[in-house]
């Protein structure tokens, strides 16, 4: 879990990612920023707050709307040694620049056959639940995870979030870094308490493709990850009432897997339930289970199940699109029916 | 010079967007006061106003009907009502409700009319080829529709832009490709995205007319947009227009504007198009101040009963959220 | 199985989809065609060979190569009435337009509640063991799957083939056709006998989203799709000299999945092999487990198990490319293991 | 007009380019006749030769240095070659060897050599952004260093032709963009895919010089080149050549060509521009025949010097797929 050290600073997500992002700009002068609005305006979600005043127009890069244009760019400057950073303002959009992300970015060092790498973060904002309609609401981390050659980062806390930006920015691959709104700790979001915490001043990394027990339980393994470990920990609060721990366990990322902390945590709950804010069929929650019958099979207690988005697009009216998304309710529903009380 | 009829029209046109969009505004707000939470109130979810950019719908469509296809985007409000879209079901599928356009399952990007063959996405520039296709199936079908694509001028730097206009322009087909250039693409200004003053000039890349309608005029729309359409209803093939307008409101309702100064937001206003169009027509003769009052209260009527309608009509069921993903 | 009627008619399967597609654009003058060299050549893979000579430019429009602009085209001549088929060359290359297929294609129908169709079959071509490198050679059917709006079909033979292409064109949603160039019969690539089938002449439609057993099994049940299904069906044969019945079911395509019968069949079986020429994480494997572990949990003598393409990008040279793609001996090899003999 | 050693250093480009693909096109061949199986033989999968289009890559390539980047295309060999890329680890990266510039992984579609800073992909006009890329890291470096990007006529109707030569002349980047017009994009010519004659009239779509050089001549080619190369080194940001120049093979080897007459084919072989500037040099007594022909002796030297180092070099072992994802 998050070492808290003596002194409370309290940040918010945002703040956690641009103070990151800041600290490598700071010492690191291949680093630099390209995307919309991510100058004047600080990114539509404050990913990079502060940086045009701070590192000017020459590193804080704002962009026409040229996805392919501006991400190819970044792999493009990383094969001559810069380290940038692009953003895709909402993942939703990645259909317009994929060929760059997938086709490039991800697979240039493998075809090289290692002899170049591609030290490209790319950051994306993820997730709705605020009315924003089928364009502008996904997640989409299984649709990344799938495809090889990008490590993928998905955080949930300001603490994790600084942590693995800067191992992001420091990492010689391709990273895929998707920000939940819902957790970067926006005025004009619906609030989440847990968004702002402490974080340390100093730089510091958290390794990609290790996952964190958020809270440690003994009877039901919660794998989840992003704005979803905030609803599984309501719902594990709520359980503990009824005398139901429930271990959370939060991904924080899906490539790597970390699979020794799934099998690990089901092996000692013997209980497993996925909760999963992406599409429901071939994606993450699907990977999760069968990772879980991979490595821990004859630990099963009962069968392991999976409460996910449904497979349809997300929906604009407040009730259907409230409907679709798992919530503390029905985690622990879902919970409840797993340990049979 | 369009007839004293067709102005009066135009103008009428305008004042029903701009109030339709100060009521939704007023709505938009309700549930997000003090605290501005973007998920609360009747309508949530980002809202892109078009405040403005009136005289670029007014002034195309004036040219159209209801068989003709038009693509507007994540700001089609003005676009939808000057192309005749039931205002009803344009304000309820705003609400999210159950008589809105699209039940409540599109909101106020996705609307999608057939009534008046209307479409818009929130993808930038996406929408262009999908007005493409609708020329090419009138061409198919050998009706004499038109095919209108409205976008932004940070639009014009996406790769759909390109794509679209080569292939209208390759096969001839009846669109017309109309730019909003209201300067800004959120906080970008146009300058800082685009390596040429004028999209106008980029028709030449595709062998196409191009028109350039300065200082937002719904005249100068009229006109440059009679000829496109014309002549693309007559087979002439597909034609671009720019027109240069103003985005008088933020990029969206809560949107701080940190990167427009207070005296460009107060010069945008006191540019008011339909201000300064009414100032026109009575100047002209064509409509008295009182007639133009007569406009606003009728227009606020009609907006009122919309609102209301969507304000009391129902929510469509929770469950619903699982049906229409297929046919 | 496929319905064998008494005249053999033998077609390839790049013939079975030509003549499907003819077929139905005799009778609705609605259906054309749009692609990159789908005219005078007939497609790269045969798919619209001879339509041109039969039903000129007009309705086989070969485009420029702008596939935003002729897969957006395709979806705005479907909401005018039209019904279009739209070929993606190779399915490596949707990343230059997957906003139309995905963001538009798949959402509009949704997004209009339910007021406009999309009637658009997208056909394109998956799969390598050819030695095309990473942007020539993928599957990516699990990709597709995993985002709601589309159903995709993935045939494996001629017969179902042309059924299956009769359906998606009558189909009122958009469907994604995928054919993989390994059963298409191709004189230029590795000859597959089962590549040319019987195929009745008159026109014929197999239901989208039903899966087909092209070999009865009692001892382990292989779920697979396309060409894997080819490699299925000679393993099993390796398998019955060994005394080893193994059921192979050919899921004909992934949404709708036919999870009735990935259940029914396990059931029965109480062993789960799942075959998967796509990338094995965040996929159709996983997804395929987790259907038998959510409907046959307490049938299963034994833990599932995957042989999939692994989570790294296409390598060109041979060794490397064989070496990472399902056959018959590893097929083999892991349904032993599962059998325990 | 260049000077003599230049126009022999020219000849000599095209001849070791063209030398290496009649070369690779034999081996090709072995294992798939009598019936063609791609999968089968030494050299597995499409293989996309460039006779004809010679001129291009020395003419253009004559400029740069190693450390010039320079992305090229499905078609990469000539460039590659002209660009200094090593002869040896070309040709065992195309047998697939361990040897080769990706250890076998990229294949002739994926050559990415940090030698000469060349990249290419297989995918139509995404190798353009990687270069406005390249020139931005450049730029950024303080390296007076350029950017090249080579692209068929058929990718100037991609998105990412516009978005990229938007961005570079937004941005005032030191590119050079130079477009190979062959006509044919596989069996899908010119006139059928881009709605105006030439796409050197494009430039003006991003206010940037633009060159069209007719008659696929070298000299032509030389001079355009260093015109732009210079321009953009000087930090007189970007600019786009267009090239006419000819396919002889194929789109692919084993491309029936059923969508162009023997007589075409005949007609481009006749024209060949090896063959007529040779014949040039001749007749301006720079190159003898018996000097050319001993350039092309040479080259034949050093390509079965390459094919031997190809053939001879061991295949890398399988299980090392799994290796290099992650750095
Ligand atoms: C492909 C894509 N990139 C980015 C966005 C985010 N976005 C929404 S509106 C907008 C600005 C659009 O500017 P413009 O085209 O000028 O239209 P305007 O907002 O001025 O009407 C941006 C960048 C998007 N919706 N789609
Ligand atoms: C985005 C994309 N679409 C289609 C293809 C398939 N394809 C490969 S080469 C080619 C023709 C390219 O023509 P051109 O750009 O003129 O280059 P040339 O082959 O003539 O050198 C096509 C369509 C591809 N590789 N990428
Ligand atoms: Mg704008
Ligand atoms: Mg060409």
């Amino acid at each position: 879990m998050a070492q808290i050290t003596e002194t409370k600073r309290l940040l918010t997500t945002a703040k956690a990612i641009s103070e990151a992002i800041a600290q490598e700009m700071e010492h690191d002068p291949n680093v630099f920023v390209m995307g919309e609005d991510i100058g004047a305006y600080g990114g539509i979600f404050g990913a990079t707050e502060g940086l045009l005043d701070r590192f000017g127009p020459e590193r804080i890069m704002d962009t026409p709307i040229s996805e392919t244009a501006f991400i190819g760019a970044a792999v493009g400057a990383a094969l001559q040694g810069m380290r940038p950073i692009a953003e895709l303002m909402f993942v939703d959009f990645f259909g317009v620049c994929m060929d760059q992300i997938y086709n490039h970015m991800a697979k240039i060092h493998y075809e090289s056959g290692g002899n170049l790498a591609v030290p490209v973060v790319l950051t994306t904002a993820i997730g709705g639940g605020y009315g924003d309609g089928a364009q502008h609401s996904q997640t989409l981390y299984g649709t990344f995870a799938h495809l090889p050659g990008m490590k993928v980062v998905v955080p949930s806390t300001p603490y994790d979030a600084k942590g693995l930006m800067t191992s992001a920015i420091r990492d010689d691959n391709p990273v895929l870094y998707m920000f939940h709104k819902g957790i970067m700790g926006l005025g004009w979001m619906t609030p989440n308490p847990r968004a702002t915490d402490h974080v340390p001043e100093e730089p510091y990394t958290i390794p990609i493709g290790k996952a964190d027990i958020k809270r440690p339980g003994t009877d039901v393994t919660i794998v989840t990850l992003s704005l979803m470990v905030h609803r599984a920990l309501d719902a594990a609060d709520a359980l503990a009432r009824d005398g139901i721990e429930a271990e959370v366990l939060d991904l924080r990322g899906l490539v790597p897997l970390d699979r020794e902390a799934i099998v690990e945590s089901v092996r000692r709950t013997g209980r497993l339930l996925v909760v999963d804010e992406d599409y429901r069929s071939f994606g993450m929650s699907g990977e999760v289970i069968t990772t879980a019958i991979e490595g821990a099979f004859d630990y099963l207690d009962a069968p392991p199940a999976r409460l996910a988005y449904p497979d349809v697009p997300i929906p604009y009216s407040r009730p259907l699109e409230q409907f679709c998304l798992p919530n503390p309710d029905t985690i622990a529903t879902a919970a409840r029916q797993i340990v049979g009380r | 010079m369009p007839t004293d009829d067709v102005l009066r029209e135009l103008h009428r046109q305008m004042v029903r967007a701009r109030v339709f969009e100060e009521t939704i505004q007023k709505a938009y707000f309700e549930g997000k006061t003090p605290a501005f939470d973007i998920a609360a109130g009747p309508i949530p979810g980002e809202m892109h106003l078009a405040a403005g950019q009136e005289p670029v719908a007014a002034g195309v469509c004036a040219h159209l009907r209801p068989s003709d296809a038009v693509t507007a985007t994540h700001r089609p409000h003005h676009v939808a009502l000057a192309h005749g879209m039931d205002m009803r079901r344009l304000a309820a599928e705003i609400f999210g409700k159950e008589t809105g356009l699209g039940r409540g399952k599109g909101g106020h990007m996705h609307l999608f009319d057939p009534e008046t063959n209307f479409g818009c996405s929130g993808i930038i520039a996406e929408g262009m080829p999908t007005a493409v296709g609708a020329a090419l199936a009138f061409t198919k079908q050998g009706r004499d529709d038109v095919a209108v694509s409205f976008f932004g001028e940070g639009a014009a730097n996406q790769g759909a832009f390109h794509e679209s206009l080569n292939l209208a322009a390759l096969w001839h087909l009846p669109v017309v490709f109309v730019c909003e250039d209201n300067t800004w693409a959120i906080s970008v200004p146009k300058d800082k995205a685009t390596a040429i003053p004028n999209n106008a000039d980029r028709s030449a890349a595709y062998g196409i007319p191009g028109a350039l309608v300065t200082d937002n005029d719904v005249v100068g729309v009229y006109e440059a947009a009679g000829e496109a359409i014309g002549r693309a209803r007559q087979g002439g093939g597909p034609s671009l227009i720019e027109v240069e307008t103003d985005r008088l409101l933020g990029h969206f309702e809560g949107d701080p504007q940190v990167y427009r100064s207070a005296e460009v937001i107060e010069g945008l206003q006191a540019r008011d198009a339909i201000r300064r169009f009414e100032k026109r027509l009575a100047d002209n003769e064509v409509l008295t101040g009182e007639a133009a009052a007569e406009v606003r209260t009728a227009a606020q009527a009609e907006v009122d009963e919309a609102i209301e309608f969507a304000r009391s009509s129902p929510y469509p069921d929770a469950a619903d959220a699982l049906d229409h993903v297929f046919a």
